[in-house]
C-alpha cells in the first residue's frame, strides 16, 4: 500500500477515535438532558420524595450533596494549599518529599469504595461520628486532598521565579513571599483546581454511601446524616419503578457537575491575568 | 556623560568590601578570589561575557544566592565594614538595605499603588497618609508619577516595558535602600525606555550607592563611575576578576590585555 | 434524642425496599431505640408508639406512621428496622409497642403469648417475558429452575432457548420471602444474574425473551407476564383465599390484643386510608376484612 | 553617613535575624510539612483501618482459601474471592482492550493532527468526560446499553461485554490526558527533523512520536488500568453481580469492588470481615501500580541521564 493510502487511513482512524469520544460525551448527555428535562420542575427541585416510590422532589438529597461538598472543601482546602506551598516553596528533593508525593499519588488512586470502607471503619464507628455530613466530608476530603494539592502545586510553580526575587529583594521573608505574592498570583487556578475537586466530590458514590447513610433527611448540624444525590440516583435506578425521577435526579446532576466544570473553565478566563 | 555630576572623590568611602570571594554552586566552582571595594554614592558598573558569573557576584550582596539550593559563598563580603555572611545576620534586613532590580521587569500582579506600597507595607507601615507619601515620593525619585499618576488602581503588569522597570525601581526606592543592584536592568526593554533609566541612575547616585551588571559596554561607560570586569578563561573554570578601576581609566587605558581584548570587541 | 430517630426512622422513605437502614446502622439504631424507650416509656408515653421489626415492613409502617402523625399531630410513630426476630424480640421484652414480623412465630417465640394482627399479604409472582410460550409452572419446577437446575426452556416444553434467571440481592425481604416460601433447603442458581430492585427486575424480564425472575405481586404490569403457579393464576383474589402458594402474611405483633395509641395505630393501618394506597403502592396486598 | 538624607534609620550594623521571625518561620514550615504529612496520614490510615478489620479474615479462612477459593458464599461459609478477582481482572482487561486505543487516538488527534479550533471542542469534551459521574454512566449502561446488549447476545444484558464498554469510555479521559501530555513534551524539532526527512504524519507519529511518548503511554495506561479495577458503581449497575466464573462474556460476573456494594448492607461477622479484606487488596493493587509509574519514570531519567 502506497504511502500515502496508509496515511490517510490512520489518520482517519485518529479522526474517528476523537469522533467516537466526542460523540460519547454528546449521547449521555444528550440522554440524560432528553429524558429527564420534562421532570425538572420548581416542586421536582424544591419538594420532598413522598411515598414508597420517591414520587415527588429531591430537594433533601440536593442539599445533602451540597452540604456534604461544602463542608469538605472547607476542610480540606487550607490543608492541601500549605501542603502544596511546602511542596513547592519550603521542600527540599529528598525522601521526605518522595514519600510526600507517593502517598499523595496513592490517594488519588485510592478506588472510591475502598475511601468508602475506610470512611465507614474509621469515621462512622471507629471515631463515633456516626452517619453524617461530618463523616462523609472527611472520608471525601482524603479524595480531594490530591487534587487540589496537585493543582495548587502547580499553580504555584508557574508564577515567574521573577516575581517571588523582586519580593525577597525588598526584604520580604519566605512566608511574606509566599502569602503576600505567590499566592495572589496563583489564586484563580488554585481556585480552578478546587473547583474541579468540588465537582469530583459531587458527583462521588461509593465514599458517601458507607459514610453519609441513605435515610433522606435534610441535614442542619454536621452530624446529621442524609442521602446525597448520587446515592438517590443509584436507588432509583436499580429500584426502577420511578425511572422519571432518575432521569430528573440525573439531569440536576449533571447540571451541578458541568456548571462547577465551566464554572472554573470560565473563572481561569477571566482570571488569567498572569 | 553631561548628567554626571563631579566625579567621585578619591578618597570617598568604601560602602561594600569584598575580600578573596569564592563561589560554589553545588560541586561548580564560580567565581574565584575576588577583591574588590564599592565606593559609596558612585555607580560601579560589572562587565564581562555572558557566563563569567558577574551576575552570580552581584547577588552575593543581597544573598540573593541563598535562596538556590546548594550554593555557597566562601570568603568575606562586608557592609560598611560589617560581614553580611556572619551568622545570625538576617538576609532579609540585608535586603531590605540592598535593593534589587532585575533583568526581566517584575511587578507584582497587583495595582501600581500597591506595588510601590508593598516594601512599606512589609516593614509595618499602615497609615494611608504615610503610604500615599512613600508612594508618590518614590514613584516621582524613578520619574514615573507623571505618567501613573492618574492610574494608581491599575494593574502593574499593563504599564509598558520600560514603566514596568521604573516602577520597579519605585519600588525597591520605597524601602529607602543605601544600595541598588541592578542585574541588567535595561535588556529588556525599549531604546527610549534605557535613556530614562540611565538618567535616572545619574539623578539617584547622590543618595545611593549603585552597582549594574551590564553586558552593553557603552552602558557601563555612560553610567558609571567605577568600573569591574569579569572573566571566565577556560570553560568549567571559576570565573576571575580580571580589571577594576575607574571607568575612565579602565576603558581608556587598560592595564591588563584581556581587558583590552574585550572593550575593543575581539572576543565576547 | 428522641427527636433525631425521628429524623433517622421516619424520614426514610422513598423506594421500597432499599429504606432498609444499612447493617452498619445497626447498632447506633439499636442503641438509640434502647435509649429513647428508656426514657419516654417512664413518663406518660401515650403520645408515642414505637414499632420495631421487619425491614420488608419498614417502609409502610413509616409512611404510615407519617400519615397518623399528619392526621393526629400531636402523636408519633418511631419506626426502626431491626428485622423481623429483633421485632417479635423487643416487642415481647416491652422495649417496643409492637413488633413487625414478614415470617410466623417460631415454635419457640409462640410461648411469649404475643397477640397477632395480620395487616397484609406478600404476594410474589413469578414473571417471564411475555412472548414465552410457557404460561404455567408448578413450585417444584420453579424450584428447579432457581436451582439452576432446569437450563432450557425446552425442558419444559417450550422453545429451545436459555434460561435467564434474575434474583434479588441477599439483604431483599421479597428474595427472603421466596427463598423460604419456594426454594426451602434448595440453594439459588449462583451464575444468576442479581438485581437490587424490583422493578429492574421486571424491566430485564421485559426485554429478555428467555428471562425468568419474581417479584412482588402488586408489581406485576402488562411489561411481563405473571405465570400461574400450580395451576393458581396469581390474583389479590387467590391470595387472599390462601390459594396462591407463594405467599406469606406482613404481622404486627403486641403484648396482648393491642390497646391505647398501639391500637388507634393498628387501625389506621387496616383501615381503607393506607390499605387502598400504601399497601398496593408497595406492592403488597391489602387484608380484605383484617382477618385469616 | 547617617547625616545623609533619605538613608533610613535602620542603617548602621546589620540586624540579626530577630529570634521572633526566626521561630514564626520555622514553625510555620513545620505547620505546612504537617499538612503536606495529611496526605501520608491519609495513607497509613486507610491501610490501617481498612487492615484492621479485614486483617482478620486471612487468619479466619487462610489466606489461600481466601485468595484461591473457587467460591463465594457467604451464607455457606464460603469465602473464596478468586471468582471475584478473576471479574475484576476480566473487566479490567476488556475495557482497556477496548479503551486504550479509543484514548491513544484521542491524545495523538489532540496533539498532533488537530487544529487549535478542533482542539478546543475536542479537549473540554474529554474533561468533561473525566466529571460526569460514575453513577450517571451506570445509570445509562443499565438503561440504554443493556438492553441492546441483551438484544445482541441473547442473554439478559448483563456481563462483563457491557461493563467493558462502559468503563472502556470511563478510563479514557486518564488515559488520553496523560498521554497527551507526554506527547506534548516531545521537543517539536523531533517532528521538524521527521517532516524534513520525507516522513508523512502517520510515519512521524508511528514510528517517532509514539516510540518517544512511550512511557508516558505506558503510564497513562498503567493509571487507567487502576481506575478501571478500582470503578465500581457504573460496574455494579451492569455486571449483574452473580460471584461466579461465567460461561461466556454476556452471562452476569461480578468484581471485588462490585460484591463489596451487594453485600456491605447485611454482611456480618466473617462475611464483612472479609470484604474489608478485599478493600485492602484493591487498596494494595492500586498502590502497586502508582509505584510501577513511579518505577517507570525513575527508569527513563536513568535511561535518559544515561545517553
Amino acid at each position: 500500500m502506497s504511502k500515502r493510502i496508509t496515511n490517510a487511513i490512520a489518520l482517519g482512524m485518529l479522526w474517528i477515535a476523537a469522533l467516537i469520544t466526542v460523540a460519547v460525551l454528546g449521547t449521555v448527555i444528550g440522554y440524560v438532558v432528553i429524558n429527564g428535562i420534562g421532570e425538572l420542575s420548581p416542586r421536582f427541585i424544591f419538594t420532598w420524595p413522598e411515598g414508597v416510590a420517591a414520587e415527588g422532589g429531591v430537594w433533601p438529597t440536593i442539599v445533602s450533596t451540597l452540604y456534604v461538598t461544602a463542608l469538605a472543601m472547607v476542610i480540606i482546602t487550607p490543608i492541601a494549599i500549605l501542603a502544596a506551598v511546602y511542596l513547592a516553596e519550603y521542600a527540599v528533593q529528598g525522601r521526605l518529599v518522595g514519600t510526600i508525593r507517593f502517598a499523595a499519588d496513592s490517594l488519588a488512586s485510592v478506588p472510591s469504595i475502598v475511601m468508602g470502607l475506610f470512611g465507614l471503619a474509621l469515621f462512622v464507628e471507629a471515631a463515633g461520628i456516626g452517619f453524617s455530613m461530618l463523616s462523609a466530608a472527611l472520608a471525601l476530603s482524603f479524595l480531594m486532598l490530591p487534587i487540589v494539592m496537585r493543582t495548587t502545586e502547580e499553580a504555584i510553580r508557574a508564577v515567574p521565579k521573577y516575581i517571588r526575587w523582586g519580593s525577597y529583594g525588598l526584604g520580604a521573608t519566605k512566608w511574606q513571599t509566599v502569602s503576600r505574592i505567590v499566592l495572589p498570583a496563583a489564586m484563580p487556578r488554585i481556585i480552578t483546581g478546587i473547583i474541579l475537586s468540588t465537582g469530583r466530590a459531587v458527583g462521588e458514590t461509593a465514599v458517601v454511601i458507607y459514610t453519609m447513610g441513605q435515610a433522606i433527611n435534610l441535614p442542619v448540624s454536621p452530624l446529621d446524616s442524609g442521602r446525597p444525590m448520587t446515592v438517590h440516583l443509584y436507588l432509583l435506578a436499580m429500584e426502577g419503578i420511578n425511572l422519571p425521577a432518575a432521569y430528573g435526579t440525573a439531569l440536576l446532576l449533571m447540571i451541578l457537575i458541568l456548571g462547577f466544570n465551566l464554572g472554573a473553565r470560565f473563572f481561569l478566563r477571566r482570571n488569567r491575568k498572569v | 556623560m553631561a548628567l554626571r555630576a563631579t566625579p567621585v572623590p578619591d578618597n570617598a568611602p568604601n560602602k561594600i568590601t569584598v575580600k578573596e570571594l569564592d563561589f560554589f554552586y553545588g560541586d561548580f566552582h564560580a567565581l574565584t578570589d575576588i577583591t574588590v571595594d564599592i565606593k559609596e554614592k558612585a555607580v560601579t558598573a560589572f562587565i564581562g561575557p555572558s557566563g563569567c558569573g558577574k551576575s552570580t557576584f552581584l547577588r552575593c550582596f543581597n544573598r540573593m544566592n541563598d535562596l538556590i539550593p546548594g550554593a555557597r559563598a566562601e570568603g568575606l563580603v562586608s557592609l560598611d565594614g560589617q560581614d553580611i555572611f556572619e551568622t545570625g545576620v538576617d538576609p532579609v534586613d540585608l535586603r531590605r538595605r540592598i535593593g534589587m532590580i532585575f533583568q526581566q521587569p517584575n511587578p507584582f500582579p497587583m495595582s501600581i499603588y500597591d506595588n510601590v506600597a508593598f516594601g512599606p507595607r512589609l516593614q509595618g507601615v499602615s497609615k494611608k497618609a504615610e503610604l500615599d507619601e512613600i508612594v508618590q515620593h518614590s514613584l516621582e525619585r524613578a520619574n514615573l508619577w507623571k505618567e501613573v499618576k492618574d492610574i494608581l488602581g491599575r494593574g502593574g503588569l499593563t504599564l509598558s516595558g520600560g514603566q514596568q522597570q521604573r516602577l520597579c525601581i519605585a519600588r525597591v526606592l520605597a524601602v529607602e535602600p543605601e544600595v541598588m543592584l541592578m542585574d541588567e536592568p535595561c535588556s529588556a526593554i525599549d531604546p527610549t525606555s534605557v535613556q530614562k533609566i540611565e538618567d535616572l541612575m545619574a539623578e539617584l547616585k547622590d543618595r545611593i550607592t549603585i552597582i549594574i551588571v551590564t553586558h552593553n559596554m557603552q552602558q557601563a561607560a555612560r553610567v558609571s563611575d567605577f568600573t569591574a570586569f569579569f572573566l571566565q578563561e577556560v570553560a568549567g573554570d571559576p570565573a576571575i576578576l580580571v580589571e577594576y578601576d575607574r571607568t575612565s581609566n579602565l576603558f581608556t587605558s587598560p592595564k591588563d590585555r584581556r581587558t583590552e581584548d574585550y572593550i575593543t570587541g575581539r572576543f565576547g | 434524642m428522641a427527636n433525631r430517630l425521628v429524623r433517622l426512622n421516619t424520614t426514610e422513605r422513598g423506594v421500597r425496599r432499599r429504606m432498609r437502614i444499612r447493617a452498619a446502622m445497626f447498632a447506633t439504631v439499636v442503641a438509640l431505640v434502647a435509649v429513647s424507650s428508656g426514657c419516654d416509656r417512664n413518663g406518660p408515653a401515650e403520645n408515642e408508639v414505637i414499632v420495631t421489626g421487619s425491614t420488608t415492613m419498614l417502609p409502610i409502617a413509616e409512611i404510615a406512621g407519617e400519615m397518623f402523625h399528619d392526621r393526629y399531630p400531636d402523636k408519633k410513630v418511631l419506626v426502626s428496622g431491626l428485622g423481623s426476630s429483633a421485632g417479635i424480640e423487643t416487642v415481647a421484652s416491652g422495649s417496643s409497642d409492637i413488633g413487625t414480623s414478614s415470617r410466623d412465630l417460631k415454635p419457640a417465640e409462640e410461648k411469649l403469648g404475643l397477640y397477632d394482627t395480620p395487616i397484609a399479604f406478600d404476594a410474589i409472582a413469578v414473571i417471564v417475558h411475555p412472548d414465552n410460550p410457557i404460561d404455567s409452572l408448578t413450585t417444584e419446577e420453579v424450584r428447579a429452575i432457581f436451582a439452576g437446575e432446569i437450563e432450557n426452556w425446552s425442558q419444559l416444553g417450550g422453545r429451545d432457548k436459555k434460561v435467564g434467571l434474575v434474583n434479588r440481592d441477599e439483604a431483599s425481604g421479597t428474595r427472603e420471602a421466596f427463598d423460604s416460601i419456594v426454594m426451602g433447603d434448595t440453594p439459588f442458581d449462583r451464575t444468576a444474574a442479581v438485581l437490587p430492585g424490583t422493578g429492574q427486575v421486571r424491566s430485564v424480564v421485559a426485554n429478555a425473551p428467555g428471562a425468568i425472575g419474581y417479584i412482588s405481586l402488586g408489581f406485576v404490569n402488562d411489561e411481563v407476564k405473571a405465570v400461574t403457579i400450580d395451576g393458581v393464576t396469581p390474583t389479590p383474589e387467590a391470595v387472599v383465599t390462601g390459594e396462591y402458594p407463594i405467599q406469606r402474611l406482613l404481622h404486627f405483633y403486641t403484648v396482648g390484643p393491642p390497646t391505647g395509641l398501639a391500637k388507634k395505630y393498628i387501625d389506621f393501618v387496616l383501615s381503607p386510608a393506607v390499605q387502598d394506597t400504601i399497601i398496593q403502592d408497595a406492592g403488597f396486598t391489602p387484608i380484605i376484612g383484617g382477618d385469616r | 553617613m547617617s547625616e545623609t538624607p533619605g538613608t533610613q534609620a535602620g542603617s548602621g550594623t546589620l540586624q540579626l535575624v530577630s529570634r521572633r521571625t526566626y521561630f514564626k518561620e520555622l514553625a510555620l514550615k513545620n505547620l505546612f510539612l504537617l499538612c503536606a504529612g495529611v496526605a501520608v496520614a491519609g495513607v497509613v490510615l486507610i491501610f490501617a483501618f481498612v487492615g484492621v478489620r479485614g486483617w482478620p479474615i486471612f487468619a479466619e479462612v487462610g489466606p489461600w482459601a481466601f485468595l484461591a477459593g473457587r467460591e463465594w458464599n457467604p451464607t455457606a461459609g464460603l469465602y473464596g474471592i478468586l471468582p471475584l478477582i478473576y471479574g475484576s481482572v476480566v473487566v479490567m482487561l476488556g475495557a482497556l482492550a477496548i479503551g486504550t486505543p479509543l484514548a491513544v487516538g484521542t491524545a495523538i488527534f489532540l496533539s498532533e493532527i488537530a487544529t487549535p479550533r478542533v482542539r478546543s471542542i475536542v479537549r473540554p469534551a474529554v474533561e468533561l468526560l473525566a466529571g460526569i459521574p460514575s453513577v450517571i454512566y451506570g445509570f445509562f449502561g443499565l438503561i440504554i446499553l443493556r438492553p441492546i446488549i441483551a438484544d445482541a447476545t441473547g442473554g439478559l444484558g448483563f456481563g462483563a461485554v457491557t461493563a467493558w464498554l462502559i468503563l472502556a469510555i470511563m478510563i479514557v479521559p486518564t488515559i488520553a490526558a496523560i498521554s497527551e501530555d507526554a506527547l506534548r513534551s516531545i521537543p517539536p524539532g523531533i517532528r521538524e527533523a521527521s517532516y524534513a526527512m520525507g516522513a508523512t504524519t502517520w510515519q512521524t507519529i508511528y514510528k517517532v512520536l509514539v516510540p518517544a511518548a512511550k512511557i508516558g503511554i505506558i503510564d497513562a495506561i498503567i493509571l487507567g488500568m487502576g481506575r478501571a479495577i478500582g470503578e465500581t458503581m457504573a460496574v455494579l449497575m451492569v455486571v449483574g453481580n452473580a460471584p461466579v466464573f461465567p460461561e461466556s462474556i454476556s452471562d452476569p460476573i461480578a468484581t471485588l469492588t462490585t460484591q463489596i456494594v451487594m453485600d456491605m448492607p447485611y454482611a456480618a461477622g466473617d462475611h464483612r470481615t472479609a470484604l474489608f479484606g478485599m478493600g485492602i487488596i484493591l487498596f494494595l493493587v492500586s498502590m502497586g501500580l502508582v509505584a510501577l509509574v513511579r518505577l517507570m519514570s525513575r527508569f527513563q531519567t536513568a535511561m535518559e541521564s544515561g545517553r
